[in-house]
């Protein structure tokens, strides 16, 4: 065992104390918890902020006039103001609260790419995105009548600005959707150049955030996104929340997606009217109870900092790509200049599924699979692999068990 | 490393690493596919009538690739009525954990039981096969 | 106070201290919650399931092969059976998980209604429906060229045979969407002679049950709906879990609502397949702990079981009209046969906002506005009402406390 | 009832039970509408520009009502300038509940800063004037 649970950046072992399951364990080995990509552990700050919600302040939010409701309405909007703080958004408003990012890039393929976009437009997407950034995509492109185009990656994972250009050059492409952050290759894509280069060619640009938000400061004016969105589970905190931000004179624009309460602004049989932003974008009860979550998740991560963040998480990165590489038989996917605590990996002889599950028998969990982004996996030349992903809570111990184990895995396979 | 000898027994490795009845066979009647979404596995089951000799190409885990291996010995030379029967005293093995003296060297694979999500790769050969005999010839 | 926290049917004390939130104050005043119509309060049960999720057993579902992730894929898929059994549904593949009963409507719209619903097709809603079961249609109709027509209502709240038997007469309707219980009238509707008549004029029937899920055993198989939706929150579960039945073969026949992972069974570029049902309407991560806490929020509500719960409450609803139709000026919405504990309430010279903010000053919650009810609010000749809804854990003397409070709120607007 | 004296107080009242400036006048010059979609209630200003008198429509509560009341004194012979700063004024007491001299009898609406969503309700009419003071005449 190596560098301990010391960190130059961070105090992970009173992290860790934060969160109560990191204190579990599996088939009798400590859990060492590499799966955090895939969803992340909760802190005791958000599980307490979910208690107390209901446990001494819970109502329906919006529609009351009593203490209850209002005290919970001032509690679920202050996280709407919370989050537009968080990515630095120009105003409230812009902040859209769904189930998580798939539902949000859903909702701006059915209201933005049905209302707006116009058949014959076309929607650059590239090589390496998760189903929940291709499908609505494609369901828009058979509903619709929008073009797909994809824009190829470089073998090191990184976007191939090249072919970039080529799918624009028509000046049919109306909207960038890609990823902020890749789930397989870890590879930042450089959002400030691609929002540019977007708005350059008269395009709009979507930013699917879901990996990046939660490893690094995102200054959403700075990039000037036009949409991003991203989930609350990966971030901490609980599920059944995400969120959605566009700019505020898209949504002006965009047509409703989900019809019911409180999206309305009056309801005949004839004809009804809408809310303004944000509330004309979120139908029905909303998760109360989870935004209050999502709420103390984005103070918890704040409270540690997204430099010391970074900068735990870069060392995790360094020395887990320096210690996998050294074992025989292992490829890594991906080489990206700028990348994060994510590292997918195939093995000689042994497939991802008997890793994971040889793996797990260690306490040591890791994701095998196609990772949602199976047009990816045939772009590496794989079908599956083997996935470990970083949080602020791992430790380089964990990266050495994973070490450790993975040349168990070797010895059974050999 | 005895907390994995329960699933990764010898004669799964072996099988894995040494299949007998792995490739497209020169001949054959009937053939089936299976997929598992999740993971992207694939497998191809080829059926020669006569005797019922199974060929499967597999794209997959040790578990999958050692259970179409052990498959394909276990219904040698059977009836369909007999594969469909030894399919559901297969299935049950591995769901319950269960082992079951008939079922001979496919007990092997009895560990499943406690992966639940790797139920489905010692499963997936019996679907492809079931296709396949299911199958118009 | 009049008859105290005994009941004949249940335990109202030992009830009330499984919710912490009811031994609140507000006010200085003990709190007096009427407003479980809007939303239920939450039981230690449902509180520590979640917790419980959080603290020892959390990860992504389906897609991951380590004990943390099969067992809470296990945790979330014993709700599915648990729901399923709980509404008799044929089969679990008949549940879908959706944030709340309002996507779970905008999901039948949506793929059902645009695939299977032919333009010159009708659908019928009545004219005691939430704007949940009317926007959507109106969404339907306005880009999908669906005709929407309303069945009347009777004075006293009841739906009106007659009209729907019009509204039926040319044989275009396809489809009976109509609430199981009214927000705002109490009113029961007859779901099996409804199902019935549907069935009979080759229509399919959607019940809105957010309401009558809550208070009454619901057997679908015995109704035969086609269509089922509520929400967790209402039935004393978290925010952000909703669920949606339909019969198989309706839900083989539909394409899917979002896309992302998990609803998939194949992605290429060219053409993506669709997971078999209920996956194919799971799109991306799922609300995992709140579908948890559901499971303990069913468990909760059977384990006190609803004779006891029907019994109940018929007697907190025959008590409070009966107390409140004493004060004079106060005018009761509805008056059906078959009616729940819901009363919507107008006084003379006094408008339902300052209702439920003098009465809020005493403690006592209860709703003000059109209850997402506009149309309703017009066909009863109001523009907004008080109402006070009652719950398993309403008591006796809560009842006392609303007819006391009122009584106050007519001193004022003497 | 003391624990509402600070919301209804006396004034408030009197002049939702005794309003004198409601109903439609027969000579105006601009008007305005204000809506309140989570209740339903609305308010129509009627404007006579010559020394600005206000008449209102109102279906609402005691708040918006009274506040359409003591709106209709304050205002009353003022410029559009001044009225604005007025609004500004009153908004910034109902949402802090920091009484302000220069409101005179509009103070009386400052409890409804305890009441978030009542806020509204108070603040209705002046938007209403303020859509009838910036319409086309
Ligand atoms: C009858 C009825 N239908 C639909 C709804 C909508 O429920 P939700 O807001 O949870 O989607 C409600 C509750 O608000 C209701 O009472
Ligand atoms: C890059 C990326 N995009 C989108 C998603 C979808 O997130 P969710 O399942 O929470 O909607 C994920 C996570 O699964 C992801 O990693």
């Amino acid at each position: 065992m190596s560098a301990a649970l010391k960190s130059e950046f961070l105090d992970v072992t009173a992290i860790r104390k934060d969160f109560p399951i990191l204190a579990q364990t599996v088939h009798g080995k400590k859990l060492v918890y590499l799966d955090s990509g895939a969803s992340a552990q909760k802190p005791r700050m958000v599980i307490d902020a979910m208690m107390h919600c209901m446990e001494a302040q819970y109502a329906n939010v919006h529609r009351g006039l009593h203490w209850m409701s209002e005290r919970t309405s001032d509690a679920y909007e202050a996280v709407r103001d919370k989050t537009a703080a968080f990515l630095n958004a120009a105003s409230r408003e812009e902040i859209i609260f769904t189930r998580n990012a798939t539902e949000s890039i859903n909702l701006i393929a059915h209201t933005y790419g049905r209302a707006i976009l116009k058949p014959g437009d076309a929607i650059v997407i590239s090589e390496m995105e998760h189903h929940a950034n291709i499908v609505p995509w494609q369901m828009l492109r058979d509903s619709h009548g929008i073009e797909l185009r994809i824009a190829k990656i470089t073998d090191s994972g990184e976007l191939d600005f090249t072919s970039l250009e080529e799918k624009f050059a028509d000046g049919k492409v109306k909207l960038l959707a890609i990823t902020h952050m890749s789930n397989v290759l870890g590879t930042y894509t450089p959002v400030e150049r691609l929002a540019a280069f977007a708005h350059a060619h008269g395009a709009k640009i979507l930013l699917d955030g879901s990996q990046a938000v939660v490893h690094r400061q995102v200054d959403l004016q700075a990039i000037d996104a036009d949409f991003y969105v991203f989930s609350g589970h990966k971030l901490y905190g609980p599920t059944g929340i995400g969120v959605l931000y566009a700019k505020r004179e898209l949504l002006d624009a965009m047509p409703p997606f989900l019809g019911g309460g409180d999206m309305i602004a009056s309801v005949s049989y004839e004809r009804s009217t809408w809310a303004k932003p944000p509330y004309r974008f979120e139908a029905g009860t909303p998760a109360i109870i989870e935004t209050i979550g999502l709420g103390a998740a984005i103070d918890y991560v704040l409270s540690i900092g997204f430099p010391a963040i970074a900068a735990h998480e870069r060392a995790l990165t360094d020395h887990g790509l320096a210690t996998l590489s050294k074992i025989e038989g292992l490829r890594i996917l991906g080489a990206a200049q700028d990348r994060g605590g994510v590292i997918s990996f195939t093995m000689e002889g042994a497939h991802a599924h008997d890793i994971a599950t040889l793996l797990d028998r260690q306490g040591i969990a890791v994701r095998a699979g196609h990772h949602c982004a199976e047009p990816l996996m045939g772009r590496m030349g794989v079908t599956s692999t083997a996935r470990a992903t970083f949080a602020m809570y791992t430790s380089m111990e964990e990266i050495d068990a994973l070490a450790t184990g993975l040349l168990r895995v070797k010895q059974v396979f050999a | 490393m005895s907390e994995t000898a329960d699933l990764y027994q010898a004669i799964i490795m072996d099988r894995t690493k040494n299949p007998r009845h792995a490739g497209k066979p020169p001949h054959f009647n009937r053939e089936g596919h299976g997929d598992n979404p999740m993971c992207g596995d694939r497998i191809h089951v080829y059926v020669a009538d006569d005797g019922t000799q199974v060929h499967h190409e597999s794209r997959g885990c040790a578990i999958m690739i050692a259970s179409a291996e052990l498959m394909a010995d276990a219904v040698a030379g059977l009836t369909a009525d007999a594969i469909a029967e030894r399919r559901k005293a297969f299935e049950a093995m591995v769901t319950t954990g269960t082992t079951n003296p008939t079922l001979g060297d496919l007990n092997a694979l009895s560990g499943v039981s406690e992966y639940r999500s790797r139920i489905r790769c010692a499963t997936l050969p019996w679907s492809a096969l079931t296709a396949a005999l299911e199958g118009a010839k």
